[in-house]
């Protein structure tokens, strides 16, 4: 008999109550429980970035934690940042920069890039690489995210005030 | 993957040969085979428990010896499967009469491994089948040694092997340790062994923390 | 790639683990990161009955001075996220904290910890090679009692440690680095973020006489766990660490302290080779800074 | 023509969706009622099937079917041929051997099919996996291409005489002759091995059988729907009206999406018809290793013959091409390699066979580049040894054989992939290759930097490639373009996207001819509800085939609105202009109206239509090109390398690309950057690596090195435009065109940055422990 758990987060700053088995991968819930499919999974082994989630606001790969984890923490996915009529300046960027071709990858990089910027308001090219050598993008070849990135960080200060 | 090697036997080669030559023997000493029948005139099949880190499985395999020459040499085939893959080897086993009551075994012979076994745990299976035949050689030396002792005593034969858990604690001790040459005896050994080296060698790029 | 079922449990406290641990022993798997265990679980290579969760255990998310015998203390827990920011660890374990940057990546840090990695132990692992180098030592906790075992001998084995099926990993302490002290890490991969084809950790300390009063040799990826250069380094004992000198004893750690294996990314051969070229560096930048200057 | 929309860096209509989350990719999509498959996959590469059991599988609660070979019945069919041989060749030899849905007797590569699982969750679907017992005897893996063709080996078809696939002879002159009177003579033995397409997305299928309206609804991960949809209405004999196939964002294509018919491809529908239920299966990633098509093995003997003044006299290029267990894709890739080993040269005399050889390993189908990068490997590394033979600059021995701009269109009588003669429509590649030595500064370097490096005791290199690539291949595309009442225009084409931005580049092509914003132009691309008529995404074809064809139909309907636009506004065609979403009389710019109104004019309520005219600001054009274009261009590296550690960095990467009339060069510097970085994946760090038993041993991302942004340089584009005179855009494709000639550059560079060690790269990919041990072998050998 399968057995399951109740568990209780916070997604996209809304409350969800689910019960789950405890196998269940973060990245399936998000995707299947919830329906928020704008988390892509890529490889389910902890390599290409392409699911990763802001976790308590920092960067995880979804698919290397349970649903059941979650239980009582806030998860923040792509849905939750801006929307096609209101982007968030990063998104803009990449859009600005051709910093997405098939997007299946895109919403891991962004994620990823939200806390690194406010970490970092003003990074070389250097830190913009190694902030994102944790998401393989099989389309771009990076350089046009890395232009997004540096242009997002210019935009980024100008929303904040 | 080529296999090769040698190891000293502490038991005179009359000895050393009835495990070889006899998997049932052989089944005692090694920790986590669950079981091991004869199911034709040279031909076994057994269980085997497998353990190594967070990697655990069953595997079943079939033994077959073959160009016999009492107490000297055979030729063994192992087929292994479990769920996380395969392993088939053939290899020849000699038996060298040291003249000092000690028996060396030298083995050679290929074995290869396929499934999820071989296609995600590339990067640490020669590092774990080291290891392993190894510790699985040592293991039967104890087991020999108990038995020698037990004969010449004219006893009944009171070996426990070591506990899976001390066993896989050793198999893993051994790698860092003085130069090995390990050895060979029953396929079996080499063969499940690897399998479970294989196993072992599992490993995914992420990182750490388990 | 979907993981097979297992019960699951998560304790808040460290009693309440060692409980499950008593009653699932080798059944069960501690999960702390999971950075390791859960791709191992989703290709199916591990399928343990019984996870015990420890993320809810907020006495084991530590990074402390020791302030009795000086040096660190660090929880179980610590995230490397943690790690790698953390001052305390700049100041007081410099080698944990060089290390950190190759250590996965961002993603896998936020949730990777240092005692997940350490009981894990593969050979590849950073934090593993650098705790024998400090000379650190893990307490280990199960409800028969609790003991603390150094680095050295903690690591017995591919995935495997001392740790018994019903102990955790609690704690690990650092002791003080003496003055003139210098460490260093150097690793070499294929991408930064995989793991090492070789890696070395180096921790020198000298004399007022500018001699060696002391030193380690760690590698990683060349065994099946971390594996202390030994040999070479008994060559370094009272002794002016020339560049000769210290090219000699890379040599002879390359040739007689390890015996690495062969895979698809590098041959045993390679390996060695590494192995030599890594202990060089490591030591120079060590006693460099042991010395002041780096 | 100056051009308002061609041409512009515009900003990408489909990124909205794509950044937000709100893009359907076939992972998204959720019927309800869907069940989850999943697959037995053979551990042997190669085996007999003795026995299946899935008894045990089938009681597992969660469970609702279990399928092998034989309960398939008489539905159990090999897939049939995707590309069949050259009609047009004479001697070809060809043994079709294809995929078939589910293992019936027997195994030919690790990660074949034996059975599918259906149930209630993908969980549970793996599960029962474990449950199956199948009984398979090991055979001897054909593994070797060398040895697969040595009499005697084990066959993977047992009904074939030997492992050869097929054969092929392609001459132009006379080689032998020339070779007699050569000053020199440059062979080797060049190995080049497997890669993987690894899309971020893995593939995927739903199928959804409505048996009240007997329709079958899929959603596949296709690089092409039409011929998806075709294919199983007559596999399933259904009417092609009753089958829809959706191709919607697919997470990129590189190759392996076009394969078809994969055996899940065929299975899932086929199983939603048996079961009326909504079936969905998702490729895993250790799958897309063993279930996603490969590239790339071949191995060549070839030589250059040369004047002493470093003239190419002629070529010669025996090779063998592994195709893996089955050949659907019949040959196009090893004629492509042909193509390109000529590579961007005048060269007179060319003798080249391949022989195409069945292996137990995964089928080999096009991989972004498709046999490209091979032929380009060998001619490149062929001159570079003949330079340094001869002391010539690497430089100076191209520009002594560059097909000059005078003689195109060149012919090279041989055919090409799509059997039609190789001729390269338009060129200047010298202007290409000294524009990528300006750019990366190849004269300062070599005389200034790297020597002042190298007494610092830097091993820097320099390397510098031209290429070709031929691009845009028939058959045909077509397009509908329709004015809407809105003013917007809609745009159905059948091709299918997979990043490369059709979404905008195609509106660009409309907004030119009919004055609309960008934005207002909705593309569908991809669903064969929309457009039924077509091919696919392959060959670098897209923005010229489809591009094309869309252009003639923007033509077309831009024809309609002038002519009932001028009779509207009462003022000759030839007076108007189209601008801002209105048709206006030139120069009075308040005599206008709207392109919606018009479009209401053109479909009125009531009145009548006059005959022979149709209803609407509608057009369908199509497009197919007598053969495709030629686009190439130079690329030029510095790498440094420690040859100690084996490590090496590329420090300065530049591109100079001419693939036509550009139409947006975002898109295209975006599509350059993707290329480029696979082909450094492709030179040095991507190998498939299979032992002799043909198991993959590195079937996960950790193992199967992916660059990500830390080994990937900032690439430098330049653009040069020759337009192409095969179409009216003048475009030529680039899609493919960054990969091409990476592995070939970075051998060159590499060995420059090593000059002590005379280094000679002859396979590709290429490794640090592969230069460590090259290193020793020169250590030992001194």
């Amino acid at each position: 008999m399968i057995t399951t758990i109740d568990i209780a987060l916070t997604v996209n700053n809304l409350h969800y109550k689910r019960n789950v088995e405890p196998r269940m991968l973060l990245s399936d819930f998000l995707r299947h429980e919830l329906g928020l499919t704008g988390t892509h999974v890529g490889c389910e082994h902890g390599v290409c970035g392409a699911c990763s989630v802001l976790f308590d606001g920092q960067p995880i790969r979804s698919c290397l934690m349970f649903a059941v984890q979650a239980d009582g923490h806030e998860v923040l996915s792509i849905e939750g940042l801006g929307t096609i009529d209101n982007l968030h300046p990063l998104q803009e960027s990449f859009k600005e920069a051709h910093g997405l071709q098939c997007g299946f990858c895109t919403s891991g990089f962004i994620l990823t890039l939200i806390p690194f910027l406010e970490k970092n308001p003003d990074p070389n090219e250097q830190e913009i690489r190694q902030a994102i050598s944790g998401n393989i993008c099989r389309c771009t070849g990076y350089q046009h995210i890395v232009d997004a990135v540096k242009l997002a960080a210019q935009k980024m200060p100008v929303i904040k005030e | 993957m080529k296999i090769e090697g040698e190891f000293l036997f502490h038991s005179p080669q009359k000895a050393a040969w009835e495990i070889v030559r006899d998997p049932e023997v052989l089944a005692t000493a090694l920790p986590g085979t669950k079981s091991l029948d004869k199911v034709g005139e040279n031909e076994y099949q057994g269980q085997m428990n497998v353990r190594i880190g967070p990697v655990a499985g069953v595997f079943s395999g079939i033994l077959v010896v073959s160009n016999e020459v009492p107490p000297e040499s055979c030729t063994l085939t192992v087929e292994g499967r479990g769920s996380p893959g395969f392993l088939n080897g053939a290899g020849n086993v000699f038996l060298h009469d040291q003249g000092d009551g000690t028996t060396l075994i030298k083995y050679d012979g290929e074995v290869q491994i396929g499934g999820k076994l071989a296609s995600v745990g590339q990067r640490l299976l020669d590092t774990a089948s080291k290891s392993m035949i190894r510790q699985g050689l040592e293991a039967i030396d104890m087991a020999l040694q108990a038995r020698v002792a037990a004969m010449s005593d004219g006893k009944e034969i009171e070996y426990t092997p070591p506990s899976e858990s001390k066993f896989i604690a050793a198999v893993a001790k051994d790698m860092a340790g003085e130069l090995f040459s390990s050895s060979r005896v029953a396929w079996i050994v080499i063969a499940i062994l690897v399998f479970l080296a294989v196993m072992a060698a599992i490993w995914i790029r992420t990182g750490l923390g388990s | 790639m979907k993981p097979a079922p297992f019960e699951y449990f998560a304790p808040t406290t460290v009693d309440e683990a060692l409980n499950y641990l008593a009653e699932y022993g080798y059944d069960a798997k501690v999960l702390a990161g999971g950075q390791s265990l859960i791709p191992m679980m989703n290709f199916r290579l591990a399928k343990p009955s019984v996870i015990i969760d420890i993320n809810k255990i907020k006495e084991l998310f530590y990074i402390r001075e020791n302030h009795e015998a000086g040096g660190l203390r660090i929880g179980a827990m610590a995230r490397h996220s943690q790690l790698e920011h953390d001052s305390l660890v700049a100041d007081h374990a410099p080698l944990i904290f060089d290390s950190m940057p190759n250590i996965a990546t961002v993603q896998v840090r936020t949730r990777g910890t240092f005692g997940g990695s350490i009981a894990h132990a593969d050979p590849s692992a950073e934090l593993a090679a650098v705790s024998v180098a400090l000379g650190g030592s893990f307490l280990l906790r199960s409800q028969r009692g609790e003991r603390w075992v150094p680095a050295h001998e903690f690591f017995v084995g591919l995935f495997t440690t001392v740790l018994e099926p019903d102990e955790l990993l609690i704690e690990a302490k650092f002791p003080p680095l003496p003055d003139r002290t210098g460490c260093a890490f150097v690793e070499v991969a294929r991408r930064p973020h995989d793991f090492a084809l070789v890696g070395a950790a180096a921790v020198v300390t000298m004399d007022n006489d500018e001699r060696c009063y002391r030193a380690q040799l760690v590698f990683l990826s060349v065994g099946d766990g971390p594996v202390a250069a030994h040999t070479a380094v008994e060559m370094l004992g009272n002794q002016r660490l020339t560049p000769d000198l210290m090219r000699a004893v890379a040599q002879t750690a390359a040739k007689l302290d390890i015996d690495p294996g062969s895979d698809i990314h590098a041959s045993a051969e390679y390996r060695r080779h590494l192995a030599g070229v890594l202990a060089y560096r490591a030591l120079e930048k060590a006693y460099n800074r042991a010395r002041g200057d780096g | 023509m100056t051009m308002k929309y061609i041409g512009k860096r515009v900003q990408r209509n489909e990124d909205p969706r794509l950044l937000t989350g709100q893009a359907l990719f076939v992972d998204d999509v959720d019927i309800p009622g869907m069940l989850h498959a999943s697959f037995l996959r053979s551990d042997y590469a190669h085996a007999r099937l003795k026995m299946v059991d899935v008894s045990a599988a089938r009681q597992r609660p969660g469970v609702v079917a279990v399928y092998t070979a034989e309960d398939m019945g008489k539905d159990w069919k090999p897939g049939p041929p995707l590309v069949s041989p050259p009609p047009t060749v004479e001697d070809v030899l060809f043994h079709s051997r294809t995929q078939v849905p589910l293992v019936k007797d027997k195994v030919r590569f690790a990660g074949e099919p034996i059975a599918v699982v259906i149930a209630d969750s993908r969980y549970i679907a793996e599960d029962a996996l474990e449950d199956i017992i199948v009984d398979l005897e090991p055979l001897e893996a054909v593994w070797d291409l060398e040895k697969a063709l040595q009499p005697g080996s084990v066959l993977v078809h047992d009904d074939l005489e030997s492992n050869l696939a097929a054969q092929l002879v392609q001459v132009k002159g006379d080689y032998d002759r020339i070779r007699a009177e050569a000053d020199l003579i440059i062979k080797r033995h060049f190995v080049i091995d497997r890669g993987a397409a690894a899309a971020m997305e893995n593939r995927g299928i739903v199928a959804d059988w409505d048996a009240k309206s007997q329709r079958l609804t899929v959603w596949d991960t296709t690089q092409a729907p039409i011929p998806i949809r075709n294919g199983l209405a007559l596999r399933l004999g259904l009417s092609e009206h009753q089958v829809r196939v959706i191709a919607p964002f697919v997470g990129g294509g590189f190759g392996p999406k076009i394969m078809m018919f994969y055996p899940e491809e065929m299975l899932i529908p086929w199983i939603a018809v048996k079961l009326s239920r909504p079936i969905k299966w998702i490729e895993d990633r250790r799958e897309n290793f063993y279930a996603t098509t490969q590239e790339r093995q071949q191995i060549h003997e070839a030589e250059m013959a040369l004047t002493r003044d470093g003239r190419i006299l002629g070529i010669r290029d025996d090779f063998l091409h592994d195709t893996g267990a089955y050949d659907p894709y019949g040959l196009t890739i090893p004629i492509n390699t042909q193509c390109h080993a000529m590579g961007a040269y005048d060269i007179a005399n060319f003798y080249s066979e391949f022989k195409v050889v069945f292996t137990n390993k995964i089928i080999a189908t096009p991989v972004r580049g498709a046999g490209r990068p091979q032929g380009i490997y060998i001619v490149e590394r062929l001159l570079d040894l003949a330079a340094k033979e001869l002391g010539l600059d690497p430089l100076e021995i191209r520009k002594r054989n560059f097909i000059p701009p005078d003689k195109f269109p060149y012919e090279h009588v041989i055919i090409d992939q799509a059997f039609a003669p190789l001729i390269f429509d338009s060129g200047n590649y010298q202007s290409a290759l000294e524009k990528a030595a300006t750019l990366i500064g190849y004269d300062q370097f070599v005389q200034e930097e790297q020597p002042r490096l190298r007494l610092e005791g830097r091993h820097v290199g320099i390397g510098i490639v031209s290429f070709v690539e031929t691009t845009g291949v028939g058959p045909y595309e077509g397009a509908r373009i329709t004015v809407e009442a809105n003013g917007k225009v809609s745009v159905a084409t059948g091709v299918g996207t997979q990043g490369q931005g059709h979404f905008t580049s195609f509106a660009q092509i409309v907004a030119e001819q009919l004055g609309v914003d960008v934005q207002d132009v909705h593309l569908v691309t991809g669903d064969t509800a929309e457009f039924h008529w077509g091919t696919g995404t392959f060959a670098s074809r897209g923005a010229v085939v489809a591009g094309n064809a869309i252009h003639a139909s923007a033509l077309a309907v831009r024809d309609k609105i002038l002519k009932l636009a001028g009779k509207v506004l009462g003022a000759p065609e030839e007076e108007l202009e189209l601008e801002g979403g209105l048709v206006r009389v030139a120069d009075i710019p308040h005599q206008s109206i709207s392109l919606g109104e018009l479009a209401s004019l053109a479909n009125p309520l009531r009145g009548a239509v006059e005959p022979g005219t149709e209803p609407g600001l509608e057009a369908t054009a199509y497009f197919g090109p007598k053969y495709g274009g030629a686009a190439f261009g130079t690329h030029a590296m510095i790498l440094e390398v420690d040859p100690e550690t084996m490590m090496v960095e590329i420090k300065r990467y530049v591109v100079v690309e001419d693939c036509g009339t550009v139409i947006n060069p975002l898109i295209l510097e975006g599509q350059i950057h993707g290329g480029v970085a696979m082909g450094i994946g492709n030179a040095y760090y991507e190998k498939l690596v299979y032992d002799e038993n043909a198991q993959l041993l590195n079937a996960s991302l950790a193992d199967y090195l992916l660059p990500t942004a830390t080994e990937i340089p900032r690439i430098v584009v330049a653009h040069q435009e020759t337009p192409s005179p095969l179409n009216q855009l003048g475009t030529k494709g680039a899609g493919e065109a960054g990969t091409i000639p990476v592995p070939a550059l970075f051998a060159q560079a590499l060995e420059n940055a090593l000059p002590e060690f005379n280094l000679e790269i002859l396979e590709t990919p290429f490794s640090p422990n592969r230069l460590f041990e090259l290193l020793q072998e020169k250590e030992k050998s001194r």
